[in-house]
């Protein structure tokens, strides 16, 4: 593993390596060179099993954080390459002639982050969802409780509590 | 003499756009589900027909999605336990187990060796119960509805000792982050043994059923191939690639728990059609079995059954991301679990096997398929649609 | 071979309730083969549109307690799994617990059934569905819902795409508590429902005509993509 | 005087067929270790389903289309001896009632076409093409059957053959003719649609079939002729090949029997595909039945 790291490092501009275990690591890509580095992943180093494609909000920093889990099947080793987009606009090269099931991922982004992906098939299809027209819900500005208090009808009288404090208060209630 | 295969040539075609023209009248578009039993849990295909033949079919999924990655934004990590094994209904314990080894993993706790043990044997309970449902399920698919009758029977006996080991039937809730919830009942190996000579009979009395019948094998060999190119492409996984002859199986891979002790070999096969995969699966019972035989051997007596872990009512986790995987009945069951070090988890996001069987790999397969066929190549795929929708 | 189409697609003007029309239900200007040109809304032409009207039970008050009695002993479940409830199905309709023995039998198609059992959580995709469905059995028509979900949302309560409360959308007979609820509790629903039909209160679908545009209006507010008519006959 | 001996005996078909459907149920529930439904739910079920408030129709066929399937299961009726030796109990019987009776049992599923068509659900007009194409090649083999035996028996009228069948059982053309009657009860098989030859209403695949659309007192009406054509069916192998009947208690016994080994076939099978069951019909089946017109 550490040798492919290295010939990673020699060919692409990797600003951060984490090793989670021996086997599984995760580095951290600019955007422009991501699909490249996939690519190169996929032909050279031979990690041709594509697992996950997912997004991670991270508003604080107004990023998204995007990551390709590429896995290679016979020497049972782990990649995770990781690059933040802006999350303004959010836009990203489709990686879905690399692999069939990349579309897939990627539609379910753009519908629920909205992040867009052009030339990738289908891309603009509702996959989950149905005739929604608020933002797109995985984004954490969205407030789920607001909405679903606004829309479902919830039923009167349900009580919600902080379990730290409700164990507190039932365990020891004199402290 | 009389054998005949259909003229494609002569077959209506997709358009320069890649639509096809409805209004030629030669071509039907129906919807198989969400509300048709041939279909696997609450998903539809839609499907442009000519005939019995399929041109196109595409997957339409979100009839049940909960949008549980949102809601764990709002939950504590302790929290997200109650929910997360309802990520996917008939196998719920490759769940539990995978969010508490990623937790376990981020916050470096080493679980003793008996919640080793238990965890095992649960997961292969988990696993044998799924089995037992699916596998009849495949006759059920072409008419066969016997089979089901009898397996969901001691299904339903393994539920009970479920019950008997955790109070619940489908949902257990068995696993936590440092271990697991209690030790074995007293005499629960014992009737666990009493339950497995049943299914002995049944992986029996099923072959002689269902996968001796002449025209069990007439509806199921050689239908829904799937090439030995396409496991890369489409990221086969599980027994389908097994299937296809690639042994593909996290247990023997990436040993997790205790299967580093266990002594099993999966089945596997060339023919990558739906009768290989149901042998496959029909095997794989026969495995699960020896394997519920060797943990309750190799067990421990007794032993601690969970490690010390902070106040889980506040508990922190490490920041730092990790991808865990376990090996469901379906193939390989992959939780991608980031935390960015707050009481809250950042983001757990779920890549079940379904995720690309389902959509993918399904719409693939199902082009120039009989609609005869589809229910059938459905459950050999073993699709389980809230694990792709979540 | 591309054959002269002979009809032209009007587009749809921007206002919202066209916001999610699908292609297939646009206005269309038909050219009939005499020349004569007329216009096409195929959501309202190619369906029927009128209202659902209440049925009035039989009059003679013998007769129709020995068909409510029927009705209890042969109750045809309608095979529409909406949640993860419906797993549960399996062992009721296997070996172990046996729900034929009550005269409780599948059917696979809404227009012979007569119990729609909302098995669980509904997302609002397949409450589309399930309205879709209901609206198609025919009366006397009844609902089980199971799970705390249907109640009031269950563990999915502050989930943006799920509903709280069934009884909004549709008349619901029994609630089976529990998540998810046994097949044991299942069958106790089914006497429940039994029950309930032969005292002649299973009258939902009557409940259902009579307080229509209240269960549309509630129904509409959710469901942005409507693309279908207003009763499914 | 004649019509209410007929109605009577229709009266008698009716009840003996919900009856033998009920008990059935069971039978198959047993095997699947299952206690099953009451012996009285089909009683029930028709009840209920005559009971339904509302009703809607697509058009004058979806009407018609049941009628014509029941005035199908009702001719059969109409012309089939029951009862050997009984004047009352042999209908209209007459010369020649084979070939009408052969009619009948197709005019049925043509009504059924154009009814299930006029519905207009896809999977209730894929059911009942795959059920004609089905059924004319079922026919293929019991044609060839019938033809051989009108050799034997150089006659065309029931009556006439279930009486050359009289004194013993090595008088059946069971035993007489074996190939017809093998040609014949695999054709039976297809006309009772259980496993492997239900493709028609699978439900896995097109569920229910034909029909979808039905409801109500139209499925009443499909469900009555139902339980009527299948006894008829029944009741017309047993007087073609196995000598028929010269009280009920007999006719019950051979009835149930023969009713019974599609369904005891049915519970341990899978189906056929439409294309495997037409060309399974074309071959075995339809070679026993040329050969019995050979051998004759």
């Amino acid at each position: 593993m550490k040798e492919i790291i290295n010939n990673i490092q020699e060919k692409f501009k990797i600003s951060e390596v984490t090793e989670q275990r021996e086997n599984q690591y995760f580095i951290s890509v600019e955007k422009k060179d991501t699909i490249q580095l996939v690519t190169y992943l996929k032909d050279i180093e031979k990690f041709t099993n594509f697992i996950l494609l997912t997004a991670v909000d991270w508003i604080e920093k107004g990023q998204f954080q995007l990551t390709y889990m590429l896995n290679h099947p016979s020497k049972k080793l782990d990649i995770g390459v990781r690059t933040f987009i802006e999350r303004e606009n959010a836009t990203m090269d489709s990686a879905h002639h690399l692999w069939e099931h990349v579309a897939t991922f990627q539609r379910e982004l753009k519908e629920m982050f909205g992040i867009d992906f052009p030339g990738s098939p289908r891309v603009d299809e509702p996959f989950l969802l149905e005739g929604w027209d608020n933002i797109p819900p995985m984004r954490r500005d969205f407030d789920t409780k607001k909405y679903s208090e606004e829309t479902y009808f919830p039923r009167p009288g349900r009580s919600t509590n902080d379990p730290a404090e409700h164990m507190k208060k039932k365990l020891y209630p004199n402290e | 003499m009389f054998h005949w295969t259909p003229d494609r040539s002569a077959f209506p075609t997709a358009g320069p756009d890649g639509k096809f023209d409805f209004d030629s009248h030669k071509l039907v578009k129906i919807w198989h589900g969400p509300n048709h039993p041939g279909v696997t849990g609450n998903m539809s295909l839609e499907l442009t027909i000519s005939g019995d033949e399929v041109l196109e079919s595409k997957t339409h999924v979100g009839y049940l999605h909960r949008g549980f990655e949102k809601l764990y934004e709002r939950r504590t990590w302790i929290q997200c336990f109650p929910t997360v094994v309802r990520m996917c209904v008939p196998e719920s314990d490759s769940n539990e187990y995978n969010l508490s080894a990623g937790i376990e993993e981020l916050a470096g706790i080493e679980i003793p060796e008996m919640a080793k043990w238990l965890r095992t044997l649960v997961l292969e309970m988990s696993r044998l119960q799924a089995l037992l449902r699916i596998v009849p399920a495949q006759g059920g698919t072409v008419g066969l509805g016997l089979g089901v009758q009898w397996g969901v029977y001691l299904r339903d006996l393994i539920l009970d000792r479920f019950e008997e080991l955790t109070g619940g039937r489908i949902y257990h809730m068995y696993m936590i982050p440092g271990g697991v919830r209690g030790l074995l009942p007293d005499g629960f190996k014992e009737r666990l043994e009493e339950n497995l000579i049943l299914v002995d009979e049944f992986v029996l009395s099923i072959k002689r059923l269902m996968l001796d019948n002449a025209v069990f094998k007439k509806r199921t060999v050689g239908i829904a191939h799937i090439p030995v190119e396409w496991i890369d492409k489409y990221g086969i996984v599980g027994f389908v690639a097994r299937g296809a002859g690639v042994k593909k199986d996290v247990r023997l891979d990436y040993p997790y728990l205790a299967y580093d002790q266990l002594d099993f070999d999966p089945a596997i096969s060339t023919d990558s059609d739906i009768y290989a995969r149901t042998w496959i699966r029909w095997n794989d019972i026969i495995t699960t079995v020896d394997l519920l035989r060797q943990i309750m051997a190799k067990m421990p007596k007794k032993g601690e059954f969970k490690a010390p872990t902070p106040n889980v009512l506040h508990w922190q986790v490490p920041k730092g991301e990790v991808y865990v995987r376990s090996e469901s009945s379906r193939g390989e069951y992959g939780f991608y679990i980031v935390s960015d070090g707050s009481k809250y988890p950042r983001r757990i996001n779920l890549r079940g096997p379904s995720y690309t069987h389902a959509v993918s790999l399904l719409e693939k397969m199902l082009v120039n398929s009989n609609i005869s066929d589809i229910a059938a190549t459905m459950v050999s795929l073993q699709t389980c649609p809230p694990e792709i929708e979540r | 071979m591309a054959e002269e189409k002979n009809y032209k697609i009007i587009q749809p003007d921007n206002s919202e309730e066209n916001k999610f029309l699908k292609p297939e239900n646009y206005k269309r200007e038909v050219t009939a083969p005499d020349g004569n040109t007329f216009i096409v809304d195929p959501l309202n032409d190619y369906f029927c549109d009128a209202k659902p009207q209440p049925h009035a039970p039989n009059t003679i008050k013998v007769v129709e307690k020995f068909l409510n009695w029927a009705r209890s002993q042969s109750i045809w479940v309608l095979g529409f799994g909406t949640g993860c409830g419906s797993i549960e199905i399996y062992p009721l309709m296997t070996p172990r617990f046996d729900a034929y023995r009550f005269g409780v039998q599948q059917r696979p198609t809404p227009r012979q059934s007569n119990l729609m059992i909302i098995s669980g959580y509904l997302s609002v995709k397949t409450l589309k569905r399930a309205i879709r469905s209901y609206e198609q059995m025919q009366s006397p028509k009844f609902v089980m819902a199971l799970g705390s979900c249907t109640i009031n949302g269950g563990m999915y309560w502050d989930s943006y795409n799920t509903i709280n409360r069934l009884d909004h959308y549709m008349p619901v007979d029994v609630y089976v508590a529990g998540c998810m609820p046994r097949p044991e509790a299942l069958l106790a629903g089914f006497m429940e429902l039994k029950k309930r039909i032969r005292e002649g209160k299973g009258e939902g679908a009557n409940q259902y005509a009579e307080n229509f545009d209240w269960y549309k209006a509630n129904q509409k507010k959710i469901i942005k993509d409507w693309n279908m008519p207003d009763y499914n006959w | 005087m004649k019509i209410v001996y007929v109605l009577l005996g229709l009266f008698i078909i009716i009840n003996y067929g919900l009856l033998q459907a009920g008990v059935l149920r069971r039978i198959t529930a047993r095997v699947g270790k299952r206690i099953g439904v009451p012996f009285y739910q089909p009683y029930i079920d028709l009840i209920k389903n005559y009971a339904i408030r509302s009703q809607f129709s697509h058009g004058v066929m979806f009407y018609l289309g049941p009628v014509f399937r029941l005035s199908g299961g009702v001719g059969i009726f109409l012309f089939m001896p029951l009862i050997f030796g009984n004047e009352i109990f042999s209908n209209y019987s007459m010369a020649g009632d084979l070939i009408l009776i052969m009619y009948f049992m197709f005019i049925g599923m043509l009504g059924m076409a154009l009814g299930a068509g006029e519905g207009g659900h896809p999977y209730s007009i894929i059911g009942i093409t795959r059920g004609l194409s089905q059924f004319t090649t079922v026919e293929v083999p019991f044609t060839l059957a019938v033809i051989s035996i009108a050799i034997q028996y150089q006659t065309l009228s029931i009556t006439e053959i279930v009486a050359a069948q009289q004194g013993g059982i090595m008088h059946w053309t069971l035993m007489t003719n074996p190939l017809a009657t093998g040609a014949a009860m695999l054709s039976f098989l297809g006309m009772m649609m259980y496993a492997p030859f239900n493709v028609v209403n699978a439900p896995q695949e097109n569920p229910l079939g034909p029909p979808t659309e039905f409801h109500g007192t139209f499925l009443g009406m499909l469900q009555t002729n139902r339980v009527i054509l299948g006894v008829m069916e029944a009741i017309l192998f047993m007087n073609l090949f196995f000598g028929g009947a010269t009280n009920w208690g007999i006719l019950f016994i051979k009835a149930f029997l023969i009713y019974f080994y599609p369904v005891f076939v049915g519970a341990v099978f899978p189906r056929y595909r439409i294309d495997q069951s037409i060309r399974w019909f074309l071959y075995l089946p339809t070679a026993l039945g040329i050969l019995a017109i050979i051998f004759i």
